[in-house]
């Protein structure tokens, strides 16, 4: 890998969005506003955060990551990956299809590589672990040893100890593997849930028992795109994940069924791309969201979001989200 | 083959998003759009073969989410205002501009294309590596094909300042629809038409014309320091068989599908890596442009 | 329920559409095009069907019905059912959400009012079957006696006697289903399967291995849309399934999953509303589509795509969807 | 409590599908528009408070999956053409038409707003069981709210031809949003108007004023034959307990969101069931208008 960004930094088109982050002195008088949400041991100054895949440190140049309650790596995996052959990523309407195939430097690549970078960004970094079993995954947070703020389990993977089924639609899987790593760490552990589950409230409540600190609902939706006129599959991989727009309407309900189900926080992953489709997660229970497809074509979505929240309870003279949604709420 | 090009002694410019005013929309023949976008610092900063991710607009009920990647097809650093002076009246200053030239092929494109002029345009640039001289560069041969002109004609104009001479092959389906003509003409470029209307364009013919362009014995007719290609992925190839003839260093700008531009999403590995645990060089950052160079039989 | 159409016959504006059938006579000299398939015992002269719920012998004065390959019922319950409050159905961009909730009049209810009407009309009906216990399924198909022509299990109902989720969603669920079934009749049997699960070819190979005839690749995708508004929910029952064209890339997916899984012949179900839809689903393997969403809209179009799909083998002058694909295909 | 009307005598119109040229397309004040279609069946057929579904062609990039729901304002079936009489010119024939009024409230009626005069609409109909006048009604009161006026007009057509002497309360917001005046001066019928913005619409005062208005002692004042309405459900219960005072029937038309309007997906149920076993009646076949009783306490 070569590093990306090499040249000096030629901040003018930036400035004026930069600048834009509330002055806290403007805030004198105005009720005291705040986002914050914790997840375990760790508490987040705003319940944004990117969602894994769709952020890198590169991006730190471009947007005031500060403005995030926290960043979100790629996952890592324990050994070595190249990803998956081309087309990768393709647009459909209402969502993308990515079939990346998460290619990984493995634990001890990325903390030579990319880690140094998402530390240097002033937001805590989340990082995010793979596996392709249920024992894979404490190894990989072990070698990660005391770096990163919080770990999340991406337990969208095929089960190569079953039958090549998601780790994450058994909730005995996900216990296993919730289990395994809180031996190997203190720090938060986030457990990343797929869609294509018959219970999300069974996986949820497993990562609960099972010691996790949160759960993030949902992760993309296995999809496979065609070519319109070649009919031929467009990814490389054949099947990819669907996200973006399209799977909101879906995953609205696993994070209220999930948020039912669960004490643990409630994270919400899937097509937010505005300060109202946070809003609409927040109001069927999720305590914080992730922004993935979105963010792709506005970098800075996200800190968007966060300062529109913000702004929301500021006009309506509130000092939270939950106040808000409760004045929101038509009776 | 390609490789990632060994790590260059001038720096890349740090990309920056811009909300970037639309100067000129407009349509170039018949399959073709020139858009000209008011982007000083991209103006400025840009390097030859370097992309922009642009960020299309919602277009009727139609929501773009992935930025497009576009090649900079021209830039035009801003020029300040002068007074008149003994040597000529005076000028107003002119905004930095870049200019791209697009194809309309799908539901990204189509949307941009319903872009008005004077509306604003997200996105973020200058993108990738692009093509380099090597040191004491005198003569360059350039390739492009079809939008493909768009990604080596930055490579003109950098050959155009160093006083590199360079010749174009400007390919396309038939003449009426070849891009570049008076951009080369401006540059002092040579030009080679190559059209699949006529057959110039059969990748044979084209090498043969090459070959014999550059015999290497008639004098002013050596074959070029430096071949650099951007269209069609054969035509990479064809530049590989030239420059091992001719023992010259090949450039290639390959294309991938995007979503992130910068490096961070890992969804334009280019597909050549042998060994499953390694991936392909990203051509968002460690291209678009390449070394191109034959396979080893 | 009150006979809902009582009166007169008016035909003058439907007059063009019933009269552009093709006709066999027009056919001679061109190569006789085959489309039908074969579900178990039973042959469809075309591989076009109504999706469960999405079709009602009201349409039998408004389209011909002839030409659909057969037609199929709402899912007839053992029990009567009064369905979910109000509301029951929304449209949403891409897609539309409903939560009917099956009101039924029980097999009984069923022969006694809606069957006939069925019988009246020119195609072979399919009765829709629901349960919420895998023992419950049998008992209608024994109640129907000898009416209909197959029987399609709807599998997408939560089984009461696990914790609730689908009974479609564990293989061994629709294993007790489908031979319990097979017990009591020799007509062919369809099982249609929800999205929901963590391996679609396992629910499908259950279904054959326990005798099933055939398999729907897929029902509605549950989801929860909100009023953008209120941000309550719109449905009455909350949660509601998603169809229409934004569920075909996921349902693309299952469908070849479990195409390359069974012998037994795959009708694919889910945002098919063009020749286009269909033989994209054909090219991952279905060998029939059903149409549900895109008929409200569009009464007609699954007797339209019948004949766009005739038409594109007569253009191309091949006898049969699957030459038709191989001469579509580019090498 | 609305109750599904016993079956009549007179047989409902088989509905047929359409293909409806868009002869009128225009706004009717700040909120609604005004569809004028040629469908000579359905003009000829429909009865009194029957409805379409409309299936809505794709704008911009957006596609309108589910039809829509419209009530039949006006009726006008076709006429033929007639020769030069002693007792008048000849006059052209004219085509069967129907006229809906519609307010755009999501992206279905905002779709349905860029239809163009000239094009087509696609449509279903005519649909439900309408309004009935009961035999030897000789006066009628009507109450429509917003578009719930379009709701009632075709009672208020057929009450004209039948001699029924007729009231029509027209509510809405404010003055200038009233619709049906030109319709009820055209089919002689008395208008009461009754507005948010007087207070006039509000139920109590609307209720003492129609108790005075038929006080049954006036000549002249006799309360109504019967009472149909169409609007919001607080309207039906006002006309239910007017028709309790009264001892009239009350006929009500619901709404409901719907997807075939035929009777069979089963959307459009009521919510009147009380027994979960027992599904409510269906809008769009049972209904759209009931009878609308007091609950019993
Ligand atoms: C570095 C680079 C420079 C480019 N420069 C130019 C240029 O100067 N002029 C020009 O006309 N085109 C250029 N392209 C190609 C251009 O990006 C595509 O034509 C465009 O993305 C197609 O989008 P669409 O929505 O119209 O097509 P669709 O086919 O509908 O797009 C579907 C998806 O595939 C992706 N995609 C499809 N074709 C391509 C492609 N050829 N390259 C990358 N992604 C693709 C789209 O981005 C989108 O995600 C360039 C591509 C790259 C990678
Ligand atoms: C029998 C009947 C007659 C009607 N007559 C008229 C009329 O003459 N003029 C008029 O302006 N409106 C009438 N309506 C209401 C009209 O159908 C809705 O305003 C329209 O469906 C809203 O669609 P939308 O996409 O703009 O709104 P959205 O809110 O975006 O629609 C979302 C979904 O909800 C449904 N929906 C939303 N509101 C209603 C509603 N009030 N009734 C039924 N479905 C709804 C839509 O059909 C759609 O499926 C009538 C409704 C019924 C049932
Ligand atoms: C290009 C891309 C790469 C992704 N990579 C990962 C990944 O490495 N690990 C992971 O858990 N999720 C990954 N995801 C899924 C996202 O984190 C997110 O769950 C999903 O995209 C839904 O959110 P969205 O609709 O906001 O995009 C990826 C998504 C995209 C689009
Ligand atoms: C209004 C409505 C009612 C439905 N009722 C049933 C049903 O009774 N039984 C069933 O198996 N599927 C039912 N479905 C699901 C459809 O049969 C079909 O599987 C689904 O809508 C996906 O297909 P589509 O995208 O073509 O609509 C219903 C769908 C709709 C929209
Ligand atoms: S486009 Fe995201 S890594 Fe290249
Ligand atoms: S709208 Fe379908 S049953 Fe009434």
């Amino acid at each position: 890998m070569v590093a990306l960004l090499e040249g000096p930094v030629f901040p003018d088109a930036r400035a004026a969005f930069f600048a834009a982050a509330p002055d806290p002195l403007d805030l004198a008088g105005a009720p005291a506003v705040d986002l914050s949400v914790r997840i375990g041991s760790l508490t987040l100054h705003t319940p944004l955060m990117p969602a894994s895949g769709c952020f890198g440190p590169e991006l730190g140049a471009l947007i005031p990551v500060a403005e995030l309650g926290a960043t979100v790596t790629k996952t890592v995996f324990g050994s070595a990956r190249g990803g998956n052959p081309v087309h990768r990523l393709t647009e459909i309407p209402a969502g993308m299809v990515n079939s990346v195939g998460i290619p990984s430097h493995g634990p001890v690549g990325y903390l030579a590589t990319l880690h140094p970078r998402y530390a240097a960004l002033d937001a805590p970094t989340v990082i995010s672990v793979g596996g392709h079993r249920t024992s894979e995954y404490a190894p990989v947070v072990a070698a990660l040893g005391e770096h990163g703020a919080a770990y999340e389990l991406n337990v969208s993977c095929p089960n190569l100890d079953r039958d090549g089924t998601d780790i994450g639609s058994d909730p005995a899987a996900i216990r296993e593997v919730v289990a395994a790593v809180r031996l190997v760490t203190d720090k938060p552990i986030i457990v990343k849930l797929p869609v294509l589950v018959a219970s999300i409230a069974a996986c949820a409540r497993a990562a609960e028992e099972a010691g996790a600190d949160a759960v993030c609902v949902a992760n993309s939706i296995p999809a496979m795109p065609l070519d319109a006129l070649t009919r031929r599959p467009i990814l490389g991989n054949v099947i990819g994940g669907l996200s973006g727009p399209s799977i909101k309407p879906i995953v609205l309900r696993l994070v209220w069924l999930a948020s039912r189900a669960v004490q643990i926080p409630v994270i919400a992953c899937g097509g937010v791309g505005s300060v109202d489709d946070a809003l609409d997660y927040f109001s069927v229970g999720a305590s914080a969201v992730q922004v993935g497809t979105a963010s792709f074509g506005r970098p800075f979505v996200a800190v968007e979001i966060a300062r529109g929240l913000r702004q929301r309870c500021l006009d309506a003279g509130v000092g939270s989200i939950r106040e808000l949604l409760e004045l929101d709420a038509p009776r | 083959m390609v490789s990632v090009r060994p790590r260059s002694a001038v720096p890349r410019p740090q990309p920056v998003w811009d909300d970037a005013e639309v100067l000129v929309h407009e349509p170039v023949g018949e399959r073709y759009r020139r858009l000209v976008l008011a982007c000083d610092t991209i103006a400025r900063t840009a390097q030859a073969g370097q992309f922009l991710m642009i960020t299309v607009p919602p277009s009727g009920g139609d929501t773009i989410l992935l930025p497009r990647p576009m090649a900079i097809h021209r830039r035009r650093p801003a020029t300040p205002a002068r007074p008149a002076t003994a040597h000529g009246p005076a000028t107003a200053a002119t905004p930095g501009t870049v200019e791209l030239i697009y194809g309309t092929v799908g539901r990204g494109t189509r949307a941009l294309a319903a872009v008005p002029v004077g509306g604003n345009l997200q996105l973020t640039g200058p993108l990738g590596r692009g093509f380099e001289f090597p040191a004491a560069t005198r003569t360059a041969l350039l390739i492009g094909r079809g939008v493909g002109v768009c990604g080596v004609m930055g490579a003109a104009e950098d050959a155009a300042a160093a006083g590199i001479r360079t010749t174009m092959v400007l390919s396309g389906r038939n003449p009426q629809q070849l891009l570049g003509r008076t951009d080369c003409a401006e540059l002092g470029v040579t030009v080679l038409e190559a059209t699949d209307h006529d057959g110039s364009s059969d990748l044979a013919a084209l090498k043969t014309r090459l070959l014999t362009e550059f015999d290497g014995t008639t004098p002013g007719r050596t074959p070029p320091d430096v071949v650099m290609v951007c269209g069609a992925g054969v035509l990479a190839r064809l530049a590989a068989e030239l420059g091992a003839d001719w023992g010259v260093t090949v450039q290639a700008s390959l294309e991938a599908h995007m979503a992130c531009g910068l490096g961070y999403c890992h969804g334009c590995a280019a597909p050549v890596s042998t060994d499953p645990s390694v991936e392909g060089p990203l051509v968002c950052a460690d291209g678009p442009v390449f070394d191109a160079v034959l396979p080893v039989v």
